[in-house]
This record gives C-alpha cells, structure tokens and sequence, in this order.
C-alpha cells in the first residue's frame, strides 16, 4: 500500500509527460487524479492505522543492492503518518492552487509529482540509503520548480535553495556511510541501526584528535537537517526560496519540506544517537529559542507579505526544535503536532497570499517607496479577510484553533526541564512578537481606510474557497480537539522517549 | 445543574457559529439569535445564582480528559508489573460549579443579556451589524466558558479567545485608523500580560502536574510545593507574579494600563460589556480563583501596590479628561485598581463584591454614556450639557449609578469599596510600611467621587453648549433605556448587603453574599489571615467614616467646580500646568511605550536585524557565489559598503571565489610556466614524502 | 678509488645523466624557443637512455635496459617528428615558435 | 615456443583485433578515397570495437595469466579496462562522425588515430613491463598530440595540440628517467621483480625509491590530469574539436588510471589485507596522496566556477572528478578501489554525455559560452532532459550513477581511519560543482524560452543522448550486478 502511495504519483507524472502539450486543461485533471489516489490512500492509513503500537506498519521490505545490504524498507509509525497525511493533503490542494500555472503545464505538474512522490517517500522510507536517495531527488524538482515557475529572482533563489540543501545532504551521506561502516553487520536500516547504536564508545579521528563518534555523527546529520527545518544560522534559503516560488510551491516547502528536518532528527539522529542526543539537547534548545525570536523579528521587519510568513516560518519551526529538544512527553508530541499544524496554518497563508498575488500582481505591505502596498481592503474581499483572519490567529497561536495547543505543549515540555527554563522565558517572546508581526501585517494590509488602488479586487473565487475549506475545517477541529493526531503519534514518541533514557 | 453549564457558554458560540455564517442572509441580520442565545443562558444561569443565593453553597464539578499522550515508560517495567496499564500525561478539561462560579455566571449573563438588547438599538444600521452580534456572542461564550472552567488551562484558552473578541470589537470600525490602533495596542499589551500568565501557567504544571483548581488547592495544602523552585526563585512566588502579571495586562493594571483608555474607540456597548463589566474584571477574577497561591508565594503585597498606584493614577487621568468616554475607562481603571489592591491586602471577599458591584453599575454608567453618544452623536463632553429635561431616563439611571461608584450610601458601590477600604486601611495600620496603599486608596475614592459628578454635570446640567446637538438629542427607544435602568436599579445596596449599606446601621442586612464567600474560601482552603481582630474592626470603623467624607468632599468640589462655577477649572488648570500636561499626557506611557521601546526599540532593532540576515547571513554564503568572475575586485570595491560585516566576508562564498580567482591566476596559458609549477608540486611532495614523519 | 675510478665507473655515467637531465629541464624551462624546447625535452630522453645502458651494464648482467634505450630512441624520434609538424603548423598559422605565445587559451 | 606464443597471443586477441582493424582502415583508405568523407569508418570503428569487446569477453574468461616473459597480463581487471576503452573509442567516434567540427577532416584519418590510440590505452591497461607501460603511454601520447590539432587550420586547435605536446613529452621524459632509476635501483623492469626486490629491501632506499616513484606518477598523473600536472587539462581541452576533448576526458584517463593502479598495487602493496602501504612506509605516502586528491578536486572546481566556457568548466570539472577518484586509492582494499572502477564506469557515461550536448550546441550556436545554452532545454527537450540528467549525475546528485560512484568513493574514506577531513572536504567540493553544474541547468531551462529558431535534435544524437542517460540512470537505481562486475576486476591484481 504504503509502495502505492509513493509511486502512484511517479505513474502519473509519466503519463503527463505523454500528453500532448496543447491541452493543458487534461493534463491538469490527470494530476488531480493522480494526486487523489495517494489522498485517498492517506486516508485508508489514517483509518486503518493501529495507534496502540509504536512498531512500524504497513511493512514492505525487499531487498535492493544486495552486494551493500541495501533494501527498499518502507514502513510508517506514529511519527510518519501524520507527515504522510500532511503531504498527501497539501498535494492534492496544491494541484488546485497552480491552476493558473500557464508556462509549460506538463512539466510543471510532472515536477510535482515527482516532488510528492519523493516527499511521501522521505516519510515513509526506513533505510538510511533509500531516505537518503529521496531526500536528494526533491531537490531537481524543487530546483526547476522554483527556477523555472518562480519570481522575479527565481534563478537566484532555486540556485541557493538548491547549494543549500545539498551542503546539507552531503554532511548527512557522510555520516549515513560512517554509520554503514561502524555497525557490524553493516546495515543501513534504520530500525537495526537504531537497536545496536554503538556509536556513543567509539571515536573518530581528525588531524589526531579523537573525537566521540557519536556526536559527530550527530552534529553532521543536525546540520544537514538544520539547514532543511530550518534553524537560525541555516536559514538564509529560505525567505528567497519561499519569495520566490509559485505558490503552490511555497506552500509544499513550508508546508512539508521543512518538516523533513525535524522529521529526520526525530526518525534517525534520536533513536540511532540517544547519548548524543541527550549531549545536544542544550543547543538544540538555543537554536531553537534564537529561531523562534530571530524569525519573529526578521517578520516584524518585512514589506513583503510572503517574506513575513516565510521569516513566521522560521519562528515556528523554532517550536519545533524547542519541544524536540526537551525530550519530554508533551514537549516531543507538542513538536510533532506543532509539525503538522505549522503545516497546515502555514499553508493556508501562503496559498491566501497566493490568492492576492494573483490579483493585484504584487505582495507589498508597504511598497519600496514607502506607500501602502494595501490598506483597507477588507470590505472589498470578506471572505479572504475572514479566512485570512483564521490563519493569521492559527498561527499566532490563538487557543481554539490548532498553533495553540501544539505550541502549548511545546512550552509545557520545555519548561518541565529545569534547565531549558531561562529559554522558555526568553522564548515565550516569540508568542508576543508572533502577534505583533502576524495583526501589524493584517492591520496594514485589510484595515483602514480603503486604498482606492484596490477597489476592484474580487474576492476568492470557489477554486481558491475550495483550496482554503479543508484547511481551515483541520485548524478549527484541530484547535478544539487535537486528540486526532496526538493518538496517532503518542504511543511512537513515547517509545522513542523510553529509547532516549 | 453542572450540565446546564455546557449549555450556558454553548448557546452564545452556537449564535456566534451562526452569526458569522449565515447572520448576514438572516432578517434583522439575525441580531434576535444572539439576543435569545443570552436570554437562555440567562434563563439557565439564574437558577444556579439563586441557589446560591438561597443555599449559599453549590458545589458541582465535571471533568473528561481532553489531551492524554502516553508516557515513556520501558517495556521491563510494564511486563514485570503485569497489572498495570500504561500511565499517560493527561490534559483534563471540565466545569466547576461553585459559589464564585454561580455568582459571576449570574452577572456576566445578565450584563451580556442586557448588552445584547442594548446593542440591537445602539448599532442599528452600522455596516457590518450581524458581525457586531456575532463577536460579542463569541466574546460571552469564551467569558462565560472562563468562569465555569475548572482548571487554569481552559480559563487560558477563554481569555485568550476574549482577547481576540476585544480586538476584533475594539477595531470594529476598522476605517478609522484610530480604531484599528487601539485594537492592535490592546491585543498586544494584554498579551504581554497574557505571555506571562501562561508561564505561570506552565508552572503550575510543573509543580502540581495540574491545573485543575480543586487539585491545585489539595496540592497546596498537602504542601506539593514545598522546596521546588523555578528559576532559583521559589515556584510558588514565580508562578504568582506571573498570574499577577496576566491581571495587569487583562485588567489594565499599571504598568501596563495604557490600552484600555484606547479601548473606547470601539463600539460602547463593547466598552461596556467587555471594557468595564466583564473581560477587564476576568484579570480580577483570576486572583480570586488563584489566591491560595498568590498566598503561598507571597505575592499579594506587590500586588496590592500595583491596585493602589492604579487606582490612584488612573483617578487623577480621569480628572483631566474630556471625553465621557474616557473618563469612564480611566474610572474602570481605577475601579479594577481597587479590586486588586483588595485582594492584595487579603480583602478578598470585599474585592469579590466590588467586582460584581463595579460591573453593574459601570456597565449602567457605559450605556448611558452610550445613550448620549447616540444623542447627540459627539463624545466630548465640552459640547454635551443640559441633557438632563431631554433625557430623563437615562439621566436618573447614570446618576444612581454615578452615586454607586462614588461611594454614597445606599449605593452598592459604597459597600463594597468602603470594605476594601476597610481592609487597606487595616492592613496599613498593621503593616506600617505599607501605609502607602490605603492612602492611595483613599485619595482614589476622593477623586473618584469628583469626577464622576464633573462628568455628571458636565453632561447633564449646565447651559447646553451646543445647540444643534442639544435640540436634536432625545431619549432612547425602549430596548436601549431598559437596560440602563435595570443595572441602575441592581446598584442600589439593598441587593448585597441592607438599604443603607452601613454595616449595623441597615434594618434588615442581606448576607447571601458574605455567606457564599466564606464558603467559598473553605472550598479553596483560604484560611484568610485577618490579622488582629481589633485593628481591623477600628480600622473599619476609620474607613467608613473617612470614605464618608471623602465621597462627600469629592462630591462638593464637583458641585462648586462644575455646577456652581465657584472654583474655576481652568485657572486651577493653569496654575497646575505641569501636572496637568503630565496627566493629559498619561503620565507619558504611551510615549515610553510606542515611541521608544517599539519605534525606536523594537522596530530599529527589527529592521537591523533583516538586514543583517539579508546583508550579512546571507552574503556569508551567496554574494561570493553570485559574482565570481569579480572575485576579489569586488570584494574590494565593496569592501566600504561591509566593513561591518568583515567578519563575516572570510565567509565560504567569498574564499571560494576569491580561491578560483587565485588559482585561476596560475592558469596563465603559458605551458612552460606550467612545467614549472609541476615541478614545484613534485619538490613538495618529495619532501612531504620524504622528511613528512615516520 | 681513484678520480678516474669513480668516473669511468657508474657513478661517472650517472653524473652525466643527471647534468643532462638537469640541462634537459632547464632548457624546457626556460627556451623561448619551440625547437629549443624540444631540444630540452631530447636531452632529458637522452639522460634516461644513457641511466639505462650504465645501469644495464654494471648492475644487472641482463640486457633489458640497453633494448629499452633503443625503444626510447626509436620513440624519440616518433615524438620529434610529431613535434615537428606542429611547431611547423604553428608556425605557418602564427608566424613564430616562441613558446610562450601561444598561451590564447588560458584562466 | 612456437605453440607459447600461440596461446600467448591469443590472450592478446583483442588489441590484434584492433590492429587488424588499423590494417583495414589503412587498406580502405587507400583504395576508396569518398571513404574520408562517408560514414565507412564509423562502420569498420564499431565493428572493430564490437569485435574487440566479443575478443575481451573471450580472454577475460580464461584463468588470470602474466604472459609474453612478464611484459601483459591478462586478467579481469585488464578485461575491464579493454571494455571501457572499446566504449570510448566507439563513443568517440560515433561523436566525432556527427559533430559539424570535424565535417572538413579526413574521417578516415580520425578513425585510424582514435583506434590506434585505443590500441595503445589497452597496452597501458594490461602491461606488467615498464617498457610495455611505455610504448603503451607513448602511444597514446604521440597520437592524442595529433588529434588534439586535428583541425588543421584553427589556431586553437594547433596551440592546444603544441601545449599537450610539450607538456606530454616533458612529462613522459620525467617519467623515463624515474624509470630509469628504479630499473637501477632494482635491476629489474617487471613489476613482479621489482616488488620483490623492494620487499626485501623494505627501508634501505629512504630517498631514490620515493624520487622515483614521484618521477613515475608524474607521467602517469598527466595521463590523468591530477595535481600537480593538470595544468594543461583545461587549455588543450578547449582548443581541441569537442569530440576529441570528449574522448581525451574518459579514455586516456581510464588507461591512465588503470596503468596508476597496476604499478603501484604491483610495487608498493603487499600487503592488501591490512590496506597499508608496505614500501616506503605508512603513513606519508597516505597523506601524500590524500593531499594530491584534496588538492586535485579543489583546484579542478574551484576554477571550473568562474568559467564562460562550458567546454572549459568541464574540463575543470574532470580535473575534479580525478581528484575524486583518487580517494579511493587511499584505502588499498577491494572497495575502494571498485569505488574507483565503477566511478570511472559512471563517469564515461555521464561526461561523454555532457560533452556530447555541449558539442551539438557548440555546432549549432558557433559557441560553447554558457548564453549560448539559453533556453534551449525548452527548444530541445530531449537535449535539455539528458543534460540535466548528466549534470546532475556528475554533481553527485541521488538516483543518478554519479552519486552512487561518489557514494562508494566516500564511504571508502569514511572507513578508513583518520581521513575524515579529506572526506569533509570531498563532500563539500561536491557542493562547489554543483554550484557550476546548475549554471549550466540555469541556462537551459530557468532563463526563460528562447524566442523563434526552435531547432530539431537529430535523431543520430538523440539516439547518443539517450543511450548515454539510461545508463546513468539505471546505475544509480540498480548497481548490484555493477558492483559484483568491479569487485572481481579489482580481485586480481591485489
């Protein structure tokens, strides 16, 4: 099944790639379609997941490149399924956000495709060899759909999103090789390498120094995931990447690229390096605190509306780091969650800022020259104001939509760990900060006296409605009753907590 | 009767639900189905009141588990304790149902009921009208869910959610600029005290793994808290200063008082509901239900200093003001200041009922103010005047409640404040340190009395100033004065404690409320230290008949002010002048606040800080990269424009670049310099070859 | 052991070898001259050829070495031919064999 | 004797191939003279390598032998190195036929050079003999000068072809004489002889042993242009035809890995099981050789970034790739060295396909400057396509047989001891190529379309195109029976 939703996208993409290039209407339905298969998968994991387990399910294993012991091992816990569900999800609207993508529609949405296909593949992936090859395949895709859909800057951008990621990946295919090669049997399994992990007696040695293998191994995966989540000092991608994009693009990198960091550190440098993690959680801790602040106040500072919930971005993946971080029960599952409804809120702000650029052609709170990009514009759209409206309070963290109770956890994790206090204090900044920029923004651009320029803006139209429901009915439910997702994952996380200590 | 309890908070998010949806396509934009939600949480509430006032007990709780994330617990251990299921880290929500809970449910449905009746006349016709509806139906449910949750966690979640409702009403004109200003500063001041209130928050979970009220109290007095710190400071005392903190943003308490003033550029109704009944007095309500801790980590002193210097400061604002509005918002200040003081001196039951008392007759005295407004569509008293023959109902209705929050007997207000006056001055006297607060307090109370009666003169006696306004001002329809004097009529003493209010003097006394208070400080285990019995009965004593005075004072001064013209404000105004700049100023908060900690604080630092991440983060790595073929000559060339980010131009970009540029230089298409160069690599790696080290 | 000794014997047959080479380099090194710079390059072929014979003569009794200073002869001038013609088509295409000129393609 | 020689040179049955088919060419060219001009050449080219490659799998199948008194072997890893050179020698001619550079020229001439040229990398590849190694290498030597000015009239091309000359001819001189110095050293010009004599005499030539063995790698690290002798990789490349920088980038380099390898397995490693360098002791000649590496990589990318010429960038490019290559030198055990085998396997196919697409586009715009790219990915998909393919594989990007060579090459670093900051460096030189390669991919696709001339690919070099993609591709999905292919190679000649 689990081999189904991952490929299923890949047929797809081969048959756009045979249609004819004058009907860009089909080729549009045939990715509908294709997305909808692993939407409808998703939500068959969803109902058949058991949650009363932390093992892997939907087991398939096969092996691959017998020679290195090699095997195509895919399988899915508590921590991948709501990743996975995520993904499916934002894909299916994403192919309705790029309806308007007119250049070169085939290979627009074949690039997509294969973007999601690898996505769900990083999720779902349980050897280090096969996480790792697609890992690296999102970065074509994502290189051409930045550098060829993009913005103004687009070459720019895809150029350092794609030099980034890789300086990333690189460090991680070292210490995935020094891995295979300390364990005995080699293996890149996941699941074997987490159950040996005997890194933590070993050194390592550079120019004679003997350095402790295991936080080697661990800072160089950190990095590498570091640069995808991605933390402060990583994160100069990414307000280019996510500025530049097309929308449904940056929606799909903030919505679930940047998960893959956290996602990676969770699933590979936790279990596989429990001392080392123990060793890290005091800096990951800072990072994380420095994300959550540095994100804000970048925001704070922005003109351009996509560059301020890119910079929130930053700030909230720092949530995600803290409550990673605190290796505790509410902190982890508040992480994961925060996961998956950073996704959600995220991507509902993109794709609503998406909706303006579209009309107005521009995304200026405040133009370079200093006048109102926007003003006022709220009687003229309601229902984007609304909506807008929604998201802005789910990601400032308003209780009863769903960045409350992730973030909530987080802090509650956090704080229960004496020493990560003096943090939590300085962190919990970020929630008044997060206001600040997120109502300042709203403020500047929906209230006030009406900006003539913009009178005539139409409001959303039922395909972006269409995009926008699904979203907002998670952040409400989310909001009210997170319990959802939290099954999912509680009884994995509680798993790799006991693993951790 | 806890059951009803769900209902009481889900009729009005059922309306907001339905408001927001559909309120537009409704006739009359649906403003009926808010009005009838209330009604029936009304309906619903007032039994539960009334059983506490008949009873003077009700003690009912309901609890499910709303979160529940297994803990990690090693497989060993569960397999080797077979019995045993697997433990989790819970996140109970549920309602309790007690004395304070009854009570406030009874205000807060009644003042949102008579709200909702009043906005359907006051914002008749406004654009945007079933939104109006559907924000304070949200705002009541998250109000009235506050007082019925039964842990700290959701009562967080409410406020929160009133927060937002405040912001959205406070800027419900959002073409006004002014409006949407004063939205934003309230939102982000009450989350500074909001951020705070959530560590305690967390703290609380921390030391008792729990939020709930009732667990909280077992936990204290089974002393769960005994030794542990946070921060180095004792967790109690962190925890309390950190609820303190969510009241002072919340209830506008110094430092932090300066949004609500603002606050008034909403519609009045939601100045009444949410900034002077209800949201406001929530701060209030917080220490109630917190006091055992503020007890234990010995906060109330702070806190009884912040009440005061409110109170105090707030009175004199209000003196200078002009607007009716405003002057009722630094009133509210005031008002809310003497409550904290209260409970911060331990007179918890007085401040309990000034809350109740306040919120009736400042909700009476916003309506009215609102009638006003709407009469003569102008909210600078300098242009109000005579409005006395014009508007009778509502005259009468603003003066009962002008009287209440004076301090004149008969008047509720005058029971409750002159106990928490009772309770400052003995705390004082006990704490000779501290003499500070009741004197703070008692310039308050003489202050007040004058600027209520400046405001009362000002717009209903006198010459009318302006004509025009003046001939066209009427009285309200009925749905708009009925209201008005029903809260009038509920500030009257008679209802908590006897017709005259002074205590051993009234014929027949009313005890229901002391009655369910002190039961409900045995609920939560308060053991209230009372100090020693004889100075706080003198002291009592000294307090009622210096509040006497100083109403009447108050009162006088007015009158000659302002009625009678004998004393002249403006010379006053003159021959004070430094002052009177400081005060119309407010003391320059808002200056320190928004031009320097977040123009030239906040903001500078934020755009330094984009562009350092865009100038030099990112030119750590890209600026290199991005033109090679310059390499080191615009290295140099730029080299001005970064001298602060030298430190950073050794950055990867740049060596890279500069390190192809370098070794590009020796591509120099000669091939015997080539050989040459081969020749140099062989010597080198001869001699690492041969004398590197064995 | 006499002058004479030492420089009939292999050390002798070295030295010229390595003064040749040395020649051989700096020739190729410095010559401005194409053919110059060929010259060079025969000279250090010829230091190799001569390191070959003296070594096959008075270290090993075998004959390996002379034969492989015959091949290197016979390449050497497989290589001088081929040197020739290009220097010649450099020449006719840019009037001079200065070595150091053709540098067109470089950085 | 007789019947010695006999079974002798029937383990030589493909390189008599080769030069039977030498003979041919020559004998066609002169009694058909429209041959220089038609595509007979190309024919009788492949038929010589189809019937070269049939001769190899022939040969490989017999036990492992050192024949004619010690000069060949023949052996699995010759086997592999003849297959490589035959592809090469096909691929290049295949190239050549049907890139406009070369339209003028004799075909018939090219076809005799790059087959001689073939004949002698096989020499390179399978002697034991320093004598034979020489013939071979000057072989290839001699003939590359003339290919690389093989357009006769273009001043580029001659100064390309006088610089590889000097530098060729100096270096294989130097190579002479440290040849020269070992036969006195050892007295002995075999390899088996000479690994014997050094053996048992471990420690007594402190300076003449290293010497000559600098000497040695200088002519062998010019055949592969690595430091410090890649000098003038970048220059001869670019005034060369296009098909012949092509085939220069992957065919002498292989041989000249092949000939680096045999002679230093041969003479400085007995002992392959501890993976040390047994001759002149440890640990220098380990750090000597990661530093030529280190330095290598470095140098080749960091040039290749500032380039305007793809031909160039590319050239640095393979200056890297060597660097690469010689990591896996290091470890002296059979996974690094297959590393190396199958590198060099992924990177025929991938290089030769991104010199392939700058050849066509250099013969369709007149320039090999990166604008002249622009926007011809969405003019020529399939162009654009595979060459994304190519870049992406040689910057070691996953599901692409580059990454895998490059994976195999870290992780024989990675396992060995104390060289962690060699693959550090690796890993972040691999992040500089892509840096360069993307400039490329940038032009394609990214700066937009190209208006008007929308240009046919020929179905001759879409067939090339594809052909060298699916290889690529399919190696970094599916290398099992690859890997297995490299690991026996390697078997035998440790």
């Amino acid at each position: 099944m689990l081999s189904w939703m991952i490929f299923s996208p890949l047929i797809g993409m081969a048959a756009i790639l045979a249609m004819p290039r004058n009907r860009p209407d089909i080729v549009r339905w045939a990715a509908v379609i294709t997305t909808a298969v692993p939407l409808a998968l998703g939500v068959m994991v969803f109902s058949q997941f058991d949650r009363s387990t932390a093992a892997m399910q939907f087991v398939e294993q096969v092996s691959w490149i017998a020679p290195f012991n090699i095997e195509y091992y895919v399988g899915i816990d508590g921590l991948s399924v709501p990743m996975v569900l995520l993904t499916v999800l934002l894909s299916f609207i994403c192919i309705f956000a790029s309806w308007n993508i007119e250049n070169g529609v085939k290979g627009y949405f074949a690039m997509f495709l294969l973007l999601e296909s690898a996505m769900l593949g990083v999720f779902c992936a349980l050897d280090f060899f096969l996480f790792f090859v697609f890992w690296e395949v999102m970065l074509l895709p994502m290189y051409f759909l930045i550098g060829i859909w993009g913005g103004a800057n687009k070459v720019y951008a895809a150029t350092k999103f794609f030099l980034y990621t890789l300086a990333g990946s690189v460090l991680m295919l070292l210490v995935m090789l020094g891995m295979y090669f300390t364990t005995e049997p080699h293996t890149f399994s996941l699941l074997q390498l987490a159950n040996l992990h005997p890194f933590s007696t070993m050194t390592m040695d550079l120019f004679g120094w003997q350095l402790p293998m295991d936080k080697v191994f661990f800072v160089g995966l950190f990095i590498g995931f570091a640069i995808k989540v991605p933390i402060w000092p990583f994160h100069t991608w990414l307000p280019w990447a996510h500025v530049e994009a097309p929308t449904a693009v940056s929606v799909i990198l903030a919505g679930v690229l940047l998960k893959m960091g956290t996602y990676g550190i969770l699933r590979i440098s936790y279990p596989i390096l429990p001392s080392a993690t123990l060793w890290a959680a005091d800096a990951m801790a800072i990072l994380g605190v420095i994300s959550i602040l540095y994100g804000a106040f970048c925001a704070m500072a922005q003109k351009d509306l996509k560059k301020l919930v890119a910079y929130s971005s930053v700030s909230h993946m720092g949530y995600v780091i803290l409550g990673m971080a605190s290796l505790t029960t509410a902190g982890v599952n508040g992480a994961v969650l925060q996961m998956f409804n950073h996704g959600t809120s995220t991507a509902m702000l993109f794709l609503l800022v998406g909706v303006i650029y579209d009309r107005a052609h521009h995304r200026w709170i405040v133009k370079p020259d200093g006048s109102r990009g926007f003003g006022g514009i709220a009687p003229v759209v309601p229902v984007y104001t609304g909506v807008m409206a929604i998201a802005v309070f789910a990601s400032l963290g308003l209780p009863g939509l769903s960045g409350f109770i992730s973030e909530a956890l987080v802090f509650l994790g956090a704080f229960s760990v004496p020493r990560f206090q003096m943090y939590v204090i300085i962190g919990s900044l970020g929630i008044v900060l997060g206001a600040a920029y997120l109502l300042w923004m709203f403020m500047r651009v929906f209230l006030g006296p009406l900006n003539e320029e913009w009178s005539g803006l139409t409001d959303m139209n039922w395909r972006e409605r269409f995009t926008l429901i699904p979203l907002t009915i998670l952040v409400v439910v989310l909001g009210v009753y997170p319990m959802p997702v939290l099954k999912l994952m509680g009884t994995t996380v509680a798993k790799l907590l006991t693993s951790l200590t | 009767m806890v059951q009803n309890c769900i209902w009481i908070f889900s009729l009005p998010l059922i309306a907001f639900v339905l408001q927001a949806s559909l309120g537009k396509k409704l006739p009359r934009q649906g403003d009926f189905i808010s009005v009838i939600a209330l009604l029936g949480s009304f309906l619903l509430a007032l039994p539960i009141f009334l059983q506490v006032v008949s009873t003077g007990n009700i003690s009912e709780a309901m609890s499910f588990t709303w979160i529940s994330l297994p803990l990690p617990i090693p497989d060993s251990f569960l397999t080797s304790h077979p019995g045993i299921s697997s433990p989790t880290f819970n996140l109970d929500i549920g309602i309790l149902l007690n004395n304070p809970t009854a009570i406030m449910l009874g205000m807060v449905t009644f003042c949102c009921f008579l709200i909702h009746l009043f906005s359907t006349g006051y914002m008749k016709g406004e654009d945007r009208y079933h939104m109006f509806f559907a924000y304070i139906s949200l705002f009541s449910a998250a109000m009235l869910g506050l007082v019925v949750s039964d842990n700290l966690f959701t009562f967080f979640m409410c406020w929160e959610v009133m927060g937002v409702c405040s912001y959205a009403l406070i800027g419900f004109y959002y073409k006004k600029p002014s409006a949407i200003n004063a939205s934003i500063k309230a939102f982000m001041t009450t989350r500074v005290g909001d951020t705070c209130f959530f560590l305690g928050l967390m703290g609380l979970y921390i030391v008792f793994g729990t939020s709930n009220f009732s667990e909280i109290y077992q936990g204290l007095q089974g002393g769960f808290a005994e030794g542990k710190t946070i921060l180095g400071v004792s967790a109690l005392s962190f925890i309390g200063f950190m609820i303190m903190m969510g009241t002072i943003g919340k209830s506008a308490q110094f430092p932090l008082q300066i949004w609500l003033p603002d606050a008034m550029e909403g519609p009045t109704p939601v100045s009444a509901l949410i900034h002077a009944a209800t949201m406001v007095s929530g701060g209030v309500f917080l220490l109630i239900r917190t006091f055992p801790i503020l007890e234990a980590g010995h906060v109330l002193p702070i806190i009884a200093y912040v009440g005061a210097i409110t109170a105090f400061l707030a009175a004199m604002v209000a003196v200078v003001q002009t607007d009716i509005k405003k002057v009722l918002a630094y009133s509210t200040i005031s008002q809310l200041g003497y409550m904290v003081m209260g409970i911060g001196v331990g007179a918890f039951a007085a401040a309990f009922l000034h809350l109740i008392t306040h919120a009736l007759f400042k909700a009476c005295l916003f309506l009215c103010s609102g009638s006003v407004i709407h009469a003569v569509h102008t909210q600078d008293m300098r242009e109000m005047g005579a409005l006395r023959t014009k508007m009778p109902l509502t005259f009468i209705s603003m003066l009962i409640a002008t009287l209440a929050i004076s301090g004149v007997p008969f008047f509720s207000g005058f029971v409750s404040k002159d106990r928490i006056l009772g309770g400052a001055l003995a705390y004082g006297m006990e704490h000779q340190v501290h003499a500070l607060i009741p004197i703070l307090g008692f310039a308050a109370a003489l202050l007040t009395a004058f600027y209520m009666f400046r405001l009362i003169y000002m717009t209903f006696c006198g010459p009318a100033k302006d004509e025009h306004k003046h001939t066209h001002a009427h009285e309200m329809p009925w749905n708009m004065v009925l209201p008005t004097l029903l809260l009038s009529g509920l500030s009257l003493s008679i209802w908590f404690a006897g017709p005259t209010g002074i205590h051993g003097l009234d014929p027949f006394e009313v005890h229901w409320f002391d009655n369910a208070v002190a039961a409900a400080q045995t609920q939560a285990g308060i053991a209230l230290h009372h100090g020693d019995e004889h100075i706080a009965h003198s002291a009592h004593g000294i307090a009622l008949v210096l509040s006497l005075i100083l109403a009447t004072a108050g009162i006088l001064l007015a009158t000659f002010t302002y009625l009678k013209h004998l004393i002249s404000a403006d010379a006053w105004k003159s021959r004070l002048a430094p002052l009177y700049n400081v005060l119309v100023h407010k003391y320059y908060f808002d200056e320190l606040y928004i031009n320097v900690i977040i123009q030239r604080g906040l903001l500078v630092w934020n755009n330094l800080l984009a562009r350092f991440d865009d100038r030099v983060v990112d030119r750590i790595l890209v600026d290199g990269w991005k033109d090679i073929s310059m390499g080191i000559k615009a290295f140099i060339g730029k080299f001005d424009d970064l001298v602060v980010d030298r430190i950073f131009v050794d950055g990867t970009g740049y060596v890279t670049a500069a390190g192809g540029w370098i070794l590009r230089r020796f591509q120099t298409g000669r091939v015997q310099q080539y050989v040459i160069l081969s020749l140099i690599g062989f010597t080198v790696a001869f001699i690492c070859l041969v004398a590197g080290p064995k | 052991m006499s002058f004479l000794d030492w420089a009939t014997g292999l050390h002798g047959y070295l030295f010229v070898g390595t003064i040749l080479a040395t020649l051989g380099i700096i020739a190729v090194v410095y010559r401005r001259n194409s053919i110059g710079v060929l010259l060079g390059i025969e000279l250090l072929l010829n230091a190799a050829s001569i390191n070959f014979i003296s070594f096959s003569k008075f270290r090993t009794a075998a004959i390996d070495g002379q034969i492989f200073a015959l091949f290197i002869i016979i390449i050497a001038a497989a290589e001088a031919a081929v040197a020739l013609a290009i220097i010649l088509r450099l020449y006719r295409l840019r009037e001079t064999i200065d070595a150091g000129e053709a540098n067109l393609m470089r950085n | 004797m007789n019947g010695e020689i006999v079974q002798n040179l029937k383990l030589l049955s493909p390189e008599l191939v080769l030069v039977f088919f030498l003979v041919v060419l020559f004998t066609v060219d002169s009694i058909w003279e429209q041959t220089r001009k038609n595509f007979v050449p190309l024919a009788l080219v492949f038929a010589a390598c189809l019937l070269g490659t049939i001769a190899t799998c022939w040969v490989s199948k017999l036990a492992p032998t050192v024949f004619f008194s010690g000069l060949v072997a023949n052996d699995s890893f010759s086997a592999f190195f003849r297959y490589v050179f035959l592809f090469s020698c096909a691929a290049g001619t295949y190239l050549a036929f049907g890139s406009k550079e070369l339209e003028k020229q004799n075909r018939m001439e090219f076809s005799l050079l790059i087959v001689c040229v073939t004949f002698g990398m096989c020499l390179m590849a399978i002697s034991t003999h320093l004598l034979m190694l020489y013939i071979g290498i000057e072989t290839v030597s001699i003939l590359s000068f003339v290919m690389a000015g093989f357009k006769s009239e273009d001043l580029r091309a001659s100064e390309a072809s006088f610089k590889y000359f000097i530098f060729g001819a100096f270096a294989s001189a130097l190579m002479l004489y440290g040849f020269s110095l070992i036969y006195g050293l050892t007295g002995s010009l075999q390899y088996g002889e000479i690994a014997q004599y050094v053996q048992a005499n471990l420690g007594n030539m402190p300076y003449l042993l290293p010497l000559s063995l600098i000497l040695v790698y200088s002519g062998l690290a010019y055949k592969i242009s690595a430091f410090p002798m890649h000098f003038w990789t970048p220059d001869v490349y670019e005034g060369s035809p296009t098909p012949v920088a092509s085939f220069f980038s992957v065919g002498p380099k292989a041989a000249g890995f092949a000939a680096i390898l045999r002679f230093f397995l041969d003479i400085l490693s007995y002992d392959a099981a501890s993976g040390s360098w047994k001759a002149i002791g440890g640990e220098q000649l380990v750090s000597v050789v990661a530093i030529i590496s280190a330095i290598t990589m470095t140098v080749g990318n960091l040039s290749a970034i500032g380039q305007n010429s793809v031909k160039r960038m590319l050239a640095y490019s393979s200056i890297a790739h060597v660097g690469y290559m010689l990591m896996g030198i290091l470890t002296l055990d059979t996974f690094g060295l297959g590393a190396i085998l199958f590198y060099i396997i992924a990177y025929c196919a991938m290089n030769f396909g991104a010199f392939w697409v700058v050849s066509i586009v250099a013969d369709l715009k007149g320039s090999d400057r990166l604008d002249a790219f622009r926007g011809l990915g969405w003019s020529m998909p399939v162009l654009g396509v595979t060459m994304v393919i190519f870049l992406a594989s040689l910057a070691g990007i996953p599901m692409f047989s580059g990454f895998i060579g490059k994976m195999l090459i870290f992780g024989a670093i990675v396992k060995t001891p104390g060289l962690l900051w060699l693959a550090v460096l690796g890993v972040l030189n691999s992040v500089v190529s892509l840096y360069y390669y993307a400039k490329i991919l940038r032009e394609l696709w990214l700066e937009g379309r190209e208006p008007g001339n929308p240009s046919e690919l020929s179905i001759y070099h879409g067939v090339a195109l594809v052909g060298l993609a699916i290889p690529t591709v399919v190696l970094g999905l599916w290398f099992a029976p690859v890997i297995h292919f490299v690991e026996r190679s390697i078997a035998t000649i440790l």
